[in-house]
């Protein structure tokens, strides 16, 4: 199938094959996931050398893991002898990595150290030939990301301009932030860009999906309450990255600290504390406003929620959803505890919101399969070609307000980018 | 046989019948009902099951990430979600139904309280053909309050790392 | 592959792969069922306005409505803007069907109504180019028929001769016909064409694979007694469509009134006013008989007990198969009853014949994968190419006695009418 | 412990009894000793369970498909299919597992009469790899006859709108 | 009640908490302490259910291929493996659950034995997201000793022909 | 793509594709082992007349039956009607098989006999030509194997040299050998290669995986005590046949007969009676040792240990693994049993041993999947080359010590005859 006919940007509407077709799944392995950079941690999650975590770049499982030097490494989790697993663990700390197998041992930069009954192997193998593969690794204020293609520009030229809309999140204060302890992970029968594309521009969903998890957090309020229609919210999106919401600064603070006000004197207290670092906009208007965001190509989170999450892909169809909760380092137990709890009470498999988006798109998935059905396209257009680069607020590509399918689309067609380019030399570095 | 045979067994039947009606009132959404079992400073807790070396194995910490950490409050603004009449995620309804096994009692470290433990299953069918299928094991702190049994404290442990279930609409 | 290669009617055999290969599933969907008529339910189930069904066309979910003009409509049920099932229900009575994603909203004839927050959408959608895909419909003395594919011919057409088979069930007097409320549904894994192909002429499994059901509900008696060997018994097949059965008018009678006898008295009373309608023929020798029925290509019954079922195909080697019953509305309250029980009595998953031939229609699909085993032809040479189209009494193709593999043969050569067919322009009208 | 607990646990454990018998009997196939375990009138029901949004649902209808609507007459039928010996599709035998869990039982209206309710697990296991599970709850009326407990009615919910099984070749 | 039913209650109370306690051990690998509650001469048997034609059924044969033919002292070097430290399969550790119903006990041929016989579920849930199920029965004689049950004898049948798990690290 | 690239006996290493991939594995079917000679059974479970069991050559499912004249048939276990399976037990004996569907029967040599209501086939079949394909049959010394490839050579080509090995298991003494009755069956996610190529050669795991096991039943002991480094231990290989292990002539037998005496005593015993015919070689020193085995391509023994089991491939990454205890017949009661047993307590599903193996196995297998993974080879390299066939004591191609991965290589090398081969015209017969 020719892939630009799947996505028109232009006439705004989308083929439904892109969300359950086997062969554009495994294209999207090789052509996004393996080309892309990818998150796949927090420093916070392994501060001593010997702390590893494991997690999935595409479907391929690493480690991630602190060298001995202090640096971050990242490498497949597949021994070379035989492919077996070499570490089976969620986390923890160790010397070295030995597979369950012939005992090929691996030091935490996934270097070969030796084997059982290494004496056999003398002069039958090159140990510093056969480590195992390491992916480059960057870290953006706190948040790992690594990528296997040599090709790909620097984390930072892959983020761009976004990068002023992560330090929203990141950059509150000196101590910087850190992911509360554990992951909250679950799998279902959905497309996984159904929960990229949510996040990336998806604010007509809240006030329809989300109005009975509002109302149940907010004692009776509406959506339209927490989230007034303003005009002057907008979709930024650059490379591919997605941020949408609004400026009223104080929407998803208020969801959070409902029967749990030390959140809200928290962040009240820190405003001005923030500007210094941020300014003004970013940090009275746009933080603490309803806000969702997705970097390219399946790391999402809410600023102010406190949720981030990746959207691991587990086949053309099915997702496992993978959840931490972000919070600042300087913040007091209490405030910590509340924001998680607050976190898990409306972004969790038992979240009173993720219960409602988690349905949808398992049935977005199976009824787009349908054999009539899949020859109608799916309606990407509000508000299309609305946006413009040259905001003198905002950078990257801005559209207003927030009610639109702009960033969908910039998403899709970052998208196309990468499934139509043979090679990172064809994919433009800045959209 | 002795009292003191009798007085057990008729406690563990008291608990097992106040499962057992529980398990009935979560299977019928009366989640009011449910409430009313607990005690006004209940705690409920499903932590989150990791993949950790025996080496690193630690007790379960409150401090992590979890399914549910809940108090009286907290389940009352969850359980209002099917109240709004807006959830429309869940018309028509799911299919629920805990089946409790392995329930054991004790007497507990204050008088009038008990430490209880159970075994469940919860199978969840809806629409066509969704299922979902969970095991795991209950940890209670029983109390009597004029003269009938309420939940103080449950730690619920489920049997799975990463949840196989699209979604947790449903209490153990 | 080569489709003509699979199926030889001149030497009455059929390769194995037709009942297990993706490709030929695939193209079955493309093919077949995008383009035939398909029954979709019956007019009985939704009597009022805004009255719904959901069911399947091919692996299409669509919504069975009678809309406020009193028309039926038949749309896909698929949410145009992201693809999300827009009703869940397995029938009901509604204004609107509103998409719980967005909130869409679609009216009982498919058509896009609105949505939440639509004053974002003006000037961005033209609503009248959005609605939900409607399929023909057209009901043929109660049956709602529905098909995707503008170029075929009307149901009359469709159905040609076989129309005077179908007035046997249909036609029996002035009230018609209406369906017991609910379906019963369920899921095993074997190829669709098993149960089509066995309903449309398999009248020699009855004596072997139903001789237990047969003893239990007939006291003892062996299949031979119920359904006597007669040299006038016959297949009869008209555009793939097909009925195999006897003469004697009262086998599946006897069967269903066993322990029922409200059911005999019932029918009795009924032939001569029968006849009236339908002649001596169809209402004394033939309506009573053990017969069983496919309309070409998924929906079968079985005339006298009452059956009625479509075999919806759910992957190459899993089947739904949802059942109703079929009353005339004139019987009496206990005769409705006493045909419901015995009806699931026999058919139905607990029944005690169908649960026989599911067990054999699922080792049957297996067996046939064996990668030797797909080499070698199954045999369905009997009586092949005795059929004869100008019978005197009997519309159609006809082959006397009904113990052969004739309306079987029948039913492949249409389905390769279909699979080979570039259009419906290459499809024979009439067979 | 006062007597009316101690008869009330007593009948419990007898109800819980009847039930366990009632799946040891069921999964060997003895279907001539089940049926004794029966009234006379026995009505033993398992409806269909429909998708219905929460607005259209309306008490369970027994004039609509079922999966089960038997009489004691038409039960004797459906297990007479095993004597026969021409029941092909039954040889090797079905390994059958009924799991009854969550008893509860109280007096009925008249005298003599019980209502109990029990939640089920069936798993049958047939051939090399044949798998099937049904979950679901049952709510009874037992009658004492002679100092033995019998069905008089059975209502089965088997909690699946399609049956994910190939059939029914079994009784909760 | 009479004495006779109370009596008979309490027995199967005890046979009830002796198996509820059994599934604890084992769901925490404590495997000593699960030995401690069997008798020096112990027979273990888990045999293969195999496929036959009702024609050719016989007695379950021991002298066939079983998946446990066991004494304490095999049992006991079976249940070793965890202690060497070095079972790499083991680690992370599996998350078991036993769930045992349909509790039936008589009392035995020898004064002081019981029959007993119950009915279990054993789910296994292991790594990200591997997963075991296994559904029987169990067949035991238990014997009083110094007051406290044994188990003497048991036999498992496990409702499966070709073992749908990638092992059996687990006991019935 | 070319298979090839895939396997390099060269460099030794291996394309992690063999492990998973859906194409390669159908190849597998057609073309090796639809090709190849299988093992079906030993004799000694089908002794009498009408006796017959049920198993699969590949994935197609086949009766072995011991018909009326003494011989031994192995049938399609399929329905030439419509493909049903026709036996359903594990086992038995019977003078037919009848077809559950529509009654055709079958002799125990899989003719076809006749029908159900058969009268009405005459002239419509000729029976003679529609019974179910035998596959050729051969027995090397009790130990059944069948073939479906006329083209094949003989069993005792297929197995050469190789043939001296089997004696030492399958020729100790007149009476032969038995299988003890019955077969433990179980199903995990792995190709089935893991299992065969770990038998094949994979002495350096036992010391690593098996650690716990070897410490359980030995009471404490290390691997190396009982599998002692020996520098004449070796790897031997015929035809792609292979055995590898040790010529201390007491390793297995002492794990075996670790609390059960009887054992050692037996085999001691018969030390000098099993010399008169294999000579002191095979029967003091091969005999006994620590020694795996596999047959090409998917029967696999452990001489001593008395398992032999075969690996059914159900699929890329399933395999149903059925295992046998094989005895002599000589063998008292007593040490029937306690080989039994001890079998079991070491290769079973529950066995120390084989616990271990099935999990790194399954983790192999879904780990090479990855994306990235898959494109990094897997290093079987070690002592590769080192084989010599002129050796003055073994026969085949012999490498010492047994720590190597020389028979892998031979196992991949002739797999690779297989699948780049048209017909059996290409495979080399000698390997
Ligand atoms: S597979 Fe890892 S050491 Fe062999
Ligand atoms: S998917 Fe239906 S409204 Fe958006
Ligand atoms: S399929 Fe075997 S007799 Fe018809
Ligand atoms: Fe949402
Ligand atoms: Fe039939
Ligand atoms: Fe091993």
């Amino acid at each position: 199938m020719d892939l630009s006919e799947l996505i028109n940007v232009k006439e705004g509407w989308i083929d439904r094959r892109l969300f359950w077709d086997q062969g554009i799944y495994e294209l999207e392995l090789e052509r996004l996931f393996a080309r892309s950079w990818l998150f796949v941690g927090h420093e916070s999650q392994i501060p001593k050398p010997g702390d590893f975590l494991t997690t999935y770049m595409g479907q391929d499982n690493v480690v991630v893991s602190r060298h001995k030097d202090g640096s971050v490494r990242v490498f497949l989790n597949s021994c070379v002898h035989r492919g077996n697993r070499i570490c089976f663990a969620d986390r923890g700390n160790t010397r070295s990595f030995v597979c369950n197998y012939h005992g090929w041992a691996y030091g935490t930069d996934g270097s070969l150290q030796g084997m059982h009954e290494d004496s056999h192997y003398e002069g039958w193998i090159d140990k510093s030939q056969w480590g195992l593969k390491n992916a480059r690794v960057s870290s953006y204020k706190g948040l790992l990301f690594a990528c296997f293609d040599s090709d790909a520009p620097s984390l930072d030229d892959f983020l761009g301009d976004y990068r002023w809309y992560l330090d929203i999140v990141l950059d509150q204060c000196d101590e910087g932030t850190e992911f509360i302890g554990g992951c909250v992970k679950n799998m279902f029968d959905a497309n996984w860009k159904f929960g990229a594309e949510n996040f990336a521009g998806d604010s007509l969903h809240v006030g329809w999906t989300h109005n009975s998890g509002t109302q149940s957090i907010t004692y009776g309020k509406q959506v339209g309450e927490v989230m007034p229609v303003d005009p002057q919210s907008f979709h930024a999106n650059a490379n591919g990255h997605c941020w949408e919401g609004g400026l009223d600064g104080i929407g998803s603070i208020a969801l959070l600290s409902s029967d749990r006000p030390c959140i809200m004197e928290y962040y009240q207290a820190r405003r001005e504390k923030m500007a210094k670092r941020l300014g003004e906009l970013r940090a009275k208007r746009i933080f603490g406003s309803v806000i969702s965001a997705t970097v390219f190509p399946n790391f999402s989170f809410l600023p102010g929620i406190a949720t981030m999450r990746a959207w691991l892909p587990k086949g053309p169809t099915r997702i496992e959803l993978r959840a931490w909760t972000i919070i600042n380092k300087d913040m007091p137990d209490d405030v910590r505890e509340a924001v998680r709890d607050a976190c898990m009470l409306s972004f969790a498999p038992a979240g009173l919101f993720e219960m409602d988006d988690g349905e949808n798109w398992e049935n977005a998935t199976r009824s787009n399969e349908g054999v009539i059905t899949r020859r109608g396209r799916l309606h990407y257009g509000l508000r299309n070609g609305t946006s413009r680069r040259d905001d003198p607020d905002l950078p990257g590509n801005i559209s207003r307000p927030m009610y639109s399918d702009v960033n969908q689309l910039a998403f899709y067609q970052r998208w196309l980018d990468f499934m139509t380019a043979s090679s990172w030399a064809d994919i433009p570095k800045s959209r | 046989m002795n009292q003191k045979t009798l007085d057990e067994m008729a406690l563990w039947y008291e608990v097992n019948q106040f499962y057992t009606r529980e398990a009935r009132l979560l299977d019928a959404e009366d989640y009011d009902a449910w409430l009313e079992t607990m005690t006004e400073d209940v705690s409920y807790w499903m932590p989150t099951r990791e993949n950790l070396f025996r080496r690193d194995e630690a007790a379960l910490d409150e401090q992590r990430m979890n399914f549910y950490r809940e108090s009286l409050t907290s389940l009352r603004v969850r359980t209002h979600r099917l109240k709004t009449g807006t959830a429309w995620s869940e018309n028509p309804r799911t299919r629920y139904r805990h089946l409790i096994t392995n329930v054991e009692v004790e007497a507990g470290d204050a008088p009038g309280t008990y430490r209880a433990s159970s075994n469940f299953l919860i199978y969840r069918n809806r629409l066509e053909r969704d299922e979902s299928w969970m095991v795991g094991a209950r940890e209670d702190v029983l109390l009597r309050v004029e003269d009938k049994l309420r939940l103080a404290k449950r730690t619920v442990l489920i049997d799975q790392n990463s949840l196989l279930s699209k979604n947790l609409n449903v209490y153990a």
